[in-house]
């Protein structure tokens, strides 16, 4: 009993879901799948979002999984149907690189996990406030009103392009491209 | 988006085809490239079945091609081997038979009304419809016996009399009738969503109807006045006041209206045969075993879904030696695969639906 | 008088709890267990229950008896339908995606489990009070779609497949106007917490000041819940059952019960958000809350079906464009009339 | 009942026109197969006749004979007409398709092909089996066709 | 023994780092386009747990780091809207989404 | 115009929700038929003078029937009709002179195997010569054990 | 309830912008309902208007310090942008009178627009124009201003060019378009070089800054700043030389010219540097060209206006030739005048292009003036309220527009400044004439046969009668000897002009001296005859003046000419200079040396992400393990 006392459940919650997050985060790039990985990574990205609750950062969670969860999952799906043509059980596959890139990989990790250690224990520098939503919404309207109209701008663009490029070619356009 | 199209089988075993029929589909996506229609999964050989029948033994054959109207199945084939036989039927007979053919006709307009309305899926409309027949075919089981498969008509007559009870049966059936259309009018005619999905949607233009040799509300829905009724009256139909509803567009609504007004045309012309019906025998004079002369004969009647012809031949035997029958429903179906092209997978049920085939009489 | 039984049921358990010596977090902890338990029942008990209405209220509005042979008046017709269910065979399609396919009709009951823990259901009664209650609940109901996907996906079926992509399209499609509908909703209260939304109805509510959100709410909830007149993603008569088309037994029917999970989110959404929640009309108080807010759930229940049971089906195309063109400017519209009608009533001071 | 065939100067002007052509007396005609295509044109074009709707098109099996059988209707004028083709060669019976003037006529034809074994010269594609399995042997309506099997003994 | 389970700054900073690692792992050696524009997604998210995290541990007033985190999904979102149109381009031209087939930046 | 039929709709749907309801609780209550009705067979084997016009009268070779010559007499032994491939058209019963064959108003006629359907409606030994028969067995159940008939030949 | 809409007059811009909105988003179906909605929405806004007007005019304060709300917009940088509303006697003025005279178009327009099939689109499009320039009329700064003049314009480009099917209508929208964009740009500059110079653009804090604006700049900076700003309402008012769209905007549906030619577009310029008249007042030398500019346009334009023969192409014409007066009294110093001569000319020239529209209504436009004739007699009420308008323009007491001409030819001549004095009379002969010369030919005279007039419904005749009304007794708030106008809209302070009889006296002669001499030539005369020897005699004037001095042919002829000329040579330059010698030869370079680095490139994207992740993966290293001084000395060594 006193053993268990002594854990915060804070911390329980956070090294369950960064296990999760890590072990799908891995099985994204590793299962031969494409579908499934689009699946774990939606796991990843709901189990993140568990880790920003732990963050106090409810809204952020609110935000990760309604933005990734819910759309950017969506969309990648959609891409792989509009353009599946092969074996699904062999579209997530390894290119010549990947001994190299592990390396790198590895040393980039523990460059950084290294980096990140030596920052110690560090306690919050004090409570996150209740109210945030009402918080961020004036610092978004007030103070930080071009970078979010640029954001705002960016989607746009990001939309009118993204129909752009994925509009339909015309037969005759496509023949004198192709 | 240009992408890969992919093929759909729709049926044979589909909820909506109303039978055992399929369609094989083209898609891109949820449009449709190619439609190629595949019927037969309900031949039952009919027409080589009546060869080793009798004249008489063909009768319920003929029911069951178009199970929903089996009295104006009865009628084509009857008619067919009457001109053969150049026999006279009685004038109460004629009557007989005008008053239960219409009666078929506004139950198998029903049944078109309601399951198109199920097609689209307003379930409820299907059960209000279905629930309306029954009344007719109560009606109709009076006269016959039977509710769907009636074997009523006789070469020369109708097997039997119209009962007493009948009679005021019928006229409050009629009186109910108009509110009866309102309904479905409102549940489904009015409906905005269910224009949407039928207006502007499957259009058959006139001379394309022609062409392929359409008939019946799918048809006169493009605006063809082609009812046999009117055009070249067989049996008494001459005498009575009616008007043929015809459509503009030629669309899936059209057609779909064109078959409740064709119901509240059928309740005038019960009406007035009602109203005319003398008393009389009603067979004619006929030998007991039927041996027509040598030769052929070819007669149409204007059946609840386009115009169905039944050619016969003699060889002087008892037995026909051939007999074809022309189904609408067939002929109708054959303008199916270019009339889905370019629509969406809904609109191809509601395509579909809006021809109103019986898998029975395709197949035959 | 039974206002206060379950929050009264709490308060007992809590009690005995920490009288036998259970530690504060633990008890906490215990508590919450039991009541997300106690929500799962609900949950499954209503969807059963559900179904049941469903078909005799179908019935009823086709001049039809519906079930009547189990138990009285047929209750227990779905309860049998289950029995019946579980002991089919499941049958794994071929070519089937098998993890995934056998994953999802459980995987399918977990955003509204979710979702029912931060509904206030009635005074003093929520099993979680989150301070962004509204935006939580549109968080994880957005979840479901991908699960309808993957449950149409791994059928190896292309009507499955169709029916994912339909469901895919709509429900994203109309989660835009169903969040903009509640916007105006929010910015009138200025609070995202349902229990505060609730208790500024007190005087008047919502559907009566915000009908545009209301029924652009309602018709969006009615295709987020894929049911007709937006069925699109199950509509029987083009695509058979859409992702379901290959499930059979249980499997089946645990997609059947979690559509109507979904009803029942949408309309306790509903309740709460524009029809004043666990608040009594006319003071009538000695109704407790929560049978108020069942009444209201299950009279939005009500309308949902009778809308089903009335309309036919609309196609994808114009599913899609009723959903952009119409929909999103008409809760875009009522944001800005809101907005406007916030700072005349201010300057006026007929509101603060 | 009112009659409907086509008058008998147009005839008479149709008989003037195609020499190899028959008329029965209750109005048939029988037209030989090498003329059917031109006298069908003509009858369809011919604002006179305007035969514009091909309502029926079946065949039936004689001792000596295949006898192809159009019936034919003019919307325009109401008048109907029958034609009928006779095909002497059994075995082979060949009779030229009117696709190109009826689109109606492809299913009918590939019914009748299918039933009765008759080859439509000029159908876009070899007419397919429409009501019958693609694998199955033989053409039922024919006199001399037989089918084992039956009703369970 | 005792079990201490305490949650710290650089918790969250390793958890970020060994997620940026996998996703840029995945970056480098995917042969599939969208599978790399997912494992950019990872190594974004990696990112915002950084930010989210010295949001709380440094700044927990003024919500810069969720701001910033805000920005980051936003800019994410633009990016897989954008890259999956570009894949769905190029795989209409060359009926491929294999990264090693594209090497049109060679001159 | 928008809207209008939605709402008419609903109201429709509304108003029958308190309507008289249509279907009864079948296994309990059950509707007469009408006197015409094409039920399940009945002879009257005092009339019937096994003449076997109704068996040639069948399109689809249902009835098949035994007789023996007594006394003169054409005596029935068996009557059997394959119902599993009655189409009840009628023209038997129009075809009896002697109005012994009869429809009658029972409706359930439904078994649990296809081959139970079966109606024998007479099924008796031949009496011996100059005794006038006198048991009848009527047979209102299906059986089973039937005698096989024999099938024309090129018919499906 | 004044004090209401003293403190919302935001209201009175917001409500036109949302009928605009709820006619695109829900009634666009429902025609009727949108123009309901869009009159309803304009009449709100001109009962708000009115109760403002009413607030500002009974409380003498307003007149020296305005009533300014405004809030921070955004802010970047230094850059601080408000958003505000600013009430004071000159706007309060303008937003009665844009909203009453916009009300009435806007009734008048649900008959003449009746039956169009973009009748909802044709609303939308009115409300959204109203509505920017009500916002522009109210704005308390500079860019606010610029964005609503920049929406006035567009609204104008739509509305012009309404009548999409019709070529010349769009080539007309498109003109409109292009040159009032070529001004803009100068009047943009003016406003950027203002604002870095003054750090501002809030009208009340520039009006301080500029006073004393030797703190800031110089007289040659503060001359070419006021040039600039002037550009911009040269090209929206339709100054020369930039006055060619202005005619050519008649394309569009005659509510359309009403509204832009009385109320709205074109007197934007006027009321800017009106606006602006703190900046002018400091700069004599751009007075002087504002007052140059204003007095030759109106004699060019009355000049062109008397030989034309299009009904709506004369008013037009008139237009450009009024607006020319109002600058004339700007650049001779009188705000009050101008905007007195704004205001009057704003009733009887709405008058008179509705009227106009009703000539065309009934003669299902027929616009040719000759061929009209004796339509008084067949359309009473709009012959009669046109001849309200054509008595007030050519300036016969008491009708509105003698009082106003008579104050700006007043000041002119106050100014010292005769010659532009005598321009100005001379247009007022003019005007005079062309007016009256219209009349005579429409409205008297032998009827044609081939015309079937018939009088318009009331919702087009009574906009009529209300606006003759205005036109009417408009001048009486502003006599010489009650100056109410002058007590209230001025700039600096207000002064009291004394009566002076002779000018008083001499412009009714003029003014009854072209009328005259109209009638002379036009009703007096059956056969026109005497008219037409005149434009023989002087057959070289008149085909110059019919063909509107060739304005727009010089025009196209610089472009053909010059521009393209000058495009050509800069083209061979290209050609064989920066191509042949700097491009090509740069690139062999290149190429040859590319050659040799050619093989280190595969192409493949990861590949260079991985060489790329090994440099930053060796930078973090040197930056993480040694301190930063040496470490920068080590990443900057490492590339050398």
């Amino acid at each position: 009993m006193e053993l268990l006392d002594s854990i915060s459940w804070v911390a329980v919650a956070f090294h369950t879901l960064a296990a999760v997050a890590v072990i799908s985060a891995l099985l994204v790039v590793f299962v031969r799948n494409i579908v499934h990985a689009v699946l774990w990574l939606a796991v990843f990205f709901i189990s993140l979002a568990g880790v920003f609750l732990t963050l106090n950062a409810e809204f952020i969670a609110a935000i990760q999984v309604i933005v990734y969860a819910g759309a950017i999952c969506i969309m990648v799906v959609f891409g792989i149907m509009l353009i599946r043509r092969w074996n699904m059980g062999e579209t997530n596959l390894f290119n010549s690189q990947t001994v190299a890139a592990a390396g790198v990989v590895a040393l980039v990790t523990m460059l950084s996990a290294f980096l990140s250690f030596k920052s110690g224990v560090v306690e919050p520098a004090g409570d996150v406030p209740v109210n945030q939503v009402e918080s961020i919404a004036t610092a978004l309207l007030t103070k930080y009103v071009i970078p979010f109209e640029v954001a705002a701008l960016l989607l746009l663009v990001a939309l009118v392009g993204a129909i752009f490029l994925a509009k339909e070619v015309k037969a005759d356009d496509a023949d004198s491209h192709s | 988006m240009k992408t890969e199209t992919y093929t759909l089988n729709l049926g044979p075993q589909h909820p909506s085809t109303h039978g055992v029929f399929r369609i094989i589909l083209e898609l891109d996506g949820e449009t449709v490239v190619k439609a190629t229609p595949v019927p037969g999964y309900l031949h039952r050989g009919i027409e080589k079945l009546a060869e080793a029948r009798t004249y008489t033994q063909v009768i319920p054959y003929t029911d069951r091609m178009d199970y929903m109207a089996a009295m104006l199945m009865n009628w084509g084939y009857v008619a067919a081997v009457e001109k053969l036989m150049d026999i006279e039927v009685p004038e109460r007979a004629e009557y007989v038979r005008v008053i239960v053919g219409e009666l078929s006709r506004i139950a198998s307009h029903m049944i078109a009304t309601g399951a198109y309305g199920g097609d689209i899926g307003a379930l409820t409309a299907f059960t209000y419809t279905f629930r309306d027949r029954e009344y007719v075919l109560d009606l109709l089981e009076m006269v016959s016996g039977s509710r769907m498969t009636f074997s009523y008509f006789r070469i020369g007559g109708v097997a039997a009399d119209l009962p007493e009870e009948f009679f005021p049966a019928v006229r409050k059936f009629l009186g109910e009738l108009p509110a009866m259309c309102d309904e479905y009018d409102g549940l489904i005619t009015g409906n905005e969503i269910f224009q949407a999905r039928t207006k502007q949607v499957g259009i058959i233009t006139p001379e394309m109807g022609i062409n392929y040799s359409l008939s019946g509300p799918t048809l006169r829905g493009s605006g063809v006045n082609y009812d046999l009724r009117k055009v070249r009256p067989y049996g008494i139909y001459d005498r009575f006041d009616f008007d043929v509803p015809l459509g503009q567009n030629g669309d899936c609504f059209d057609r779909f209206r064109i078959r409740i007004d064709e119901m509240r045309q059928c309740k005038r012309i019960i009406e007035q045969a009602l109203d005319q019906i003398p008393e009389g025998p009603i067979m004619a004079k006929v030998p007991k075993v039927i041996k027509p002369p040598v030769g052929d004969a070819y007669a149409e009647v204007e059946s609840s879904k386009g115009v169905y012809g039944c050619y016969v031949v003699s060889d002087g035997s008892p037995k026909p030696y051939r007999v074809h029958f022309r189904r609408p429903s067939y002929i109708n179906l054959g303008y199916l695969g270019k009339l889905c092209e370019g629509w969406k997978i809904a609109d191809v049920i509601a395509i579909l639906g809006s021809i109103d085939i019986v898998l029975g009489e395709v197949d035959c | 008088m039974g206002e206060n039984i379950f929050v009264g049921i709490a308060t007992w358990l809590r009690g005995l709890l920490s009288g036998a010596g259970v530690p504060d977090m633990w008890n906490d902890t215990i508590l919450l267990v039991v009541k997300l338990v106690a929500i799962l029942l609900f949950i499954l008990v209503n969807a059963l229950w559900l179904v049941y209405m469903e078909r005799r209220v179908c019935a009823f509005m086709q001049s039809r008896l519906g079930p009547i042979h189990v138990g009285p008046k047929g209750l227990f017709q779905t309860a049998a339908d289950i029995g019946k269910l579980l002991g089919k065979e499941i049958i794994l399609p071929k070519g089937a995606d098998l993890l995934v396919f056998l994953l999802m009709p459980v995987v399918i009951f977990i955003p509204p489990l979710l979702i029912f823990g931060v509904l206030p259901f009635g005074k003093n009664m929520v099993a979680i009070d989150m301070n962004i209650g509204v935006f939580y609940l549109l968080a994880i109901a957005s979840l479901s779609t991908i699960i309808f996907w993957a449950a149409g996906w791994a059928s190896n079926n292309k009507y499955s497949l169709v029916g994912g992509m339909r469901s895919v399209a709509q429900m994203v499609s109309y989660e835009l106007p169903l969040i903009l509908a509640l916007l105006g909703v929010i910015m009138i209260t200025g609070t995202l917490n349902l229990n505060t939304i609730v208790d500024s109805q007190k005087s008047i509510w919502f559907v009566f000041t915000q009908p545009i959100a209301f029924l652009v709410y309602l018709i969006a909830g009615m295709a987020e819940t894929n049911r007709t007149p937006f069925c699109l993603v199950e509509g029987e008569s083009e695509i058979i059952a859409g992702p379901y088309t290959e499930y059979s037994g249980m499997g089946f029917a645990m997609f059947f019960l979690a559509e109507y999970a979904n009803v029942m989110i949408i309309s306790a959404m509903c309740t709460v958000m524009f029809l004043g929640g666990w608040l009594a009309p006319f003071g009538l108080d000695f109704i407790p809350s929560w049978l108020w807010f069942f009444l209201k759930m299950y009279l939005m229940i009500f309308v949902f079906m009778w809308v089903r049971w009335t309309y036919p089906r609309i196609r994808v195309d114009q599913l899609m464009g009723f959903g952009w063109k119409v929909l999103v400017p008409l809760a875009l519209a009522n944001i800005f009339v809101t907005g406007v009608g916030m700072y005349i009533f201010r300057a006026i001071g007929w509101w603060s | 009942m009112a009659d409907y065939n086509i008058p008998a100067e147009l005839m008479e002007a149709l008989k003037g026109k195609f020499s190899g052509i028959e008329i029965m007396e209750n109005g048939d005609v029988i037209v030989p197969a090498a003329d059917l295509m031109a006298f069908m044109t003509e009858i369809k074009e011919n604002p006179d006749t305007a035969m514009d709707f091909l309502t029926n098109l079946t065949a039936s099996d004689y001792k000596d004979r295949l006898e192809t059988v159009y019936n034919l209707v003019s919307i325009t004028h109401g008048y109907t007409l029958t034609v009928k083709v006779k095909l002497e060669d059994k075995e082979n019976p060949q009779v030229p398709s009117l696709c190109p003037l009826w689109d109606g006529a492809s299913w009918q034809e590939r019914e009748t092909y299918d039933l009765m074994g008759i080859v439509f010269t000029g159908y876009p594609g070899h007419p397919t089996r429409i009501l019958l399995d693609d694998n199955f042997k033989g053409h039922p309506l024919r006199k001399d066709y037989q089918w084992e099997g039956g009703r369970e003994a | 023994m005792t079990l201490t389970l305490t949650v710290s700054l650089y918790h969250y900073l390793i958890l970020s780092a060994v997620i940026f690692g996998i996703g840029l792992f995945g970056v480098l050696s995917k042969k599939n386009a969208i599978a790399v524009l997912i494992c950019i997604e990872l190594m974004l998210n990696a990112i915002n747990i950084n930010l989210v995290a010295f949001n709380k541990y440094m700044t927990p007033g003024d919500f810069v780091g969720q701001l910033f985190a805000i920005f980051v999904i936003t800019v994410a979102a633009a990016e897989v809207g954008v890259g999956l149109a570009i894949i769905i381009a190029i795989y209409r031209n060359k009926l491929s989404v294999n990264l090693d087939d594209f090497d049109w930046l060679k001159w | 115009m928008f809207g209008q039929g939605l709402i008419k709709g609903l109201q429709i749907t509304w108003g029958r929700m308190f309507d008289k309801k249509q279907t009864v609780k079948y296994p309990f209550e059950k509707i007469e038929m009408f006197p015409r009705y094409h039920g399940r067979f009945e002879l009257d084997v005092d009339k019937c003078i096994a003449c076997g016009l109704c068996a040639n009268a069948c399109p689809n070779k249902v009835i098949q029937l035994e007789k023996e010559k007594v006394d003169k007499k054409q005596f029935l032994t068996k009557y059997i009709m394959r119902i599993e491939y009655c189409l009840f058209c009628g023209l038997c019963v129009e075809a009896c002179n002697k109005d012994a064959l009869k429809f009658s108003n029972i409706i359930d006629m439904n078994q649990y195997r296809r081959s139970w359907v079966r109606l024998t409606l007479v099924d008796r030994p031949a009496p011996e010569p100059t005794e006038t028969p006198e048991e009848e067995t009527p047979a209102k159940e299906a059986k089973s054990e039937a005698a096989a008939g024999q099938a024309p030949g090129k018919e499906g | 309830m004044v004090e209401f809409a003293l403190h919302n007059a935001w209201l009175v811009p917001l409500l036109p912008a949302l009928s605009f909105v709820i006619i695109i988003f829900l009634t666009k179906p429902w025609p009727t309902l949108s123009g309901l909605v869009t009159v309803g929405g304009m009449l709100t806004s001109c009962f708000f208007a009115s109760l403002a007007a009413y607030g500002v005019f009974t409380n003498h304060k307003y007149a020296e310090e305005p009533l300014v709300y405004a809030t921070r917009w955004f802010t970047a940088g230094e850059l601080n942008i408000d958003v505000g509303i600013q009430l004071d006697p000159t706007s309060a003025m303008m937003i009665f009178m844009v909203t009453l005279v916009a009300s009435l178009i806007f009734i008048y327009a649900t008959g003449y627009m009746k039956g169009d099939p973009g009748y909802s689109v044709f609303f939308s499009y009115l409300a959204l124009f109203g509505s920017s320039m009500l916002l522009l009329v109210l704005s308390s700064n500079l860019l606010q201003m610029f964005v609503a003049w920049e929406l006035v314009g567009l609204c104008s480009y739509l509305l012009i060019g309404f009548y999409t099917h019709k070529i010349s209508a769009r080539e007309a929208a498109k003109k409109a378009f292009v040159t009032c964009r070529v001004a803009d740009f100068g009047l943009l500059l003016g406003i950027l070089s203002l604002q870095i110079i003054f750090g501002t653009l809030n009208l009340t804090e520039l009006a301080e800054k500029i006073h004393n604006f030797d703190q800031y700049t110089t007289i040659g900076m503060m001359t070419l700043m006021a040039v600039l700003v002037f550009i911009g309402p040269i090209g929206k008012s339709g100054q020369f030389p930039l006055h060619v769209w202005l005619p050519d905007a008649m394309e569009g549906p005659t509510p359309v010219s009403a509204l832009i030619h009385a109320a709205t577009m074109v007197v934007a310029g006027v009321y800017l540097v009106g606006r602006m008249m703190f900046l002018f007042h400091e700069v004599p030398s751009a007075m002087e060209l504002v007052a140059i500019t204003g007095a030759f346009t109106a004699m060019f334009a009355a000049a062109i206006a008397i030989t034309q023969r299009e009904i709506k192409r004369i008013l037009a014409y008139s237009t450009v030739s009024q607006l020319g007066y109002m600058m004339l009294a700007l650049g001779v110093g009188s705000l009050t005048a101008s905007m007195f001569h704004l205001w009057t000319h704003a009733f009887f020239k709405a008058l008179m292009f509705l009227g106009a529209g009703s000539v065309l209504h009934a003669l299902h436009d027929r616009a040719d003036v000759w061929k009209m004739g004796g339509l008084i007699k067949k359309m009473p009420i709009t012959g009669y309220t046109f001849m309200v308008g054509c008595l007030a323009i050519a300036g016969v007491p008491p009708f509105a527009g003698f009082w106003s001409k008579d104050e700006i030819l007043l000041a002119a001549f106050d100014n010292g400044n005769y010659v532009l004095f005598t321009m100005a009379a001379i247009t007022a002969f003019m005007t005079a004439f062309y007016m009256w010369r219209l009349f005579f030919l429409a409205f008297m005279g032998e009827e044609k046969a081939e015309n079937h007039p018939h009088e318009s419904p009331w919702n087009m005749t009574v906009p009529l009668i209300i606006l003759a009304f205005f036109a009417t007794v408009g001048g009486l708030v502003g006599t010489p000897w009650a100056p109410v106008w002058g007590e209230w809209i001025f700039y600096g302070h207000p002064h009291h002009v004394e009566p002076n009889y002779v000018i008083m006296i001499g412009s009714v002669v003029i003014g009854l001296a072209g009328i005259y001499l109209a009638y002379t030539l036009y009703l007096a005369d059956k056969e026109k005859a005497r008219a037409h020897a005149l434009a023989k005699q002087f057959s070289f004037l008149h085909s110059l003046s019919f063909n509107k001095f060739y304005i727009d042919e010089i025009y196209l002829w610089f472009n053909h000419t010059i521009v393209d000329g000058s495009a050509k040579l800069f083209y061979l330059f290209d050609i064989y200079v920066v191509d042949g010698i700097l491009i090509n030869g740069l690139a062999a370079f290149t190429r040859l040396s590319g050659e040799g680095l050619r093989v280190a490139q595969t192409g493949r994207l990861q590949n260079y992400a991985l060489v790329f992740f090994l440099g930053v993966l060796a930078l973090a290293v040197v930056l993480a393990f040694t301190d930063p001084a040496t470490a920068f000395g080590l990443v900057t060594g490492g590339a050398k």
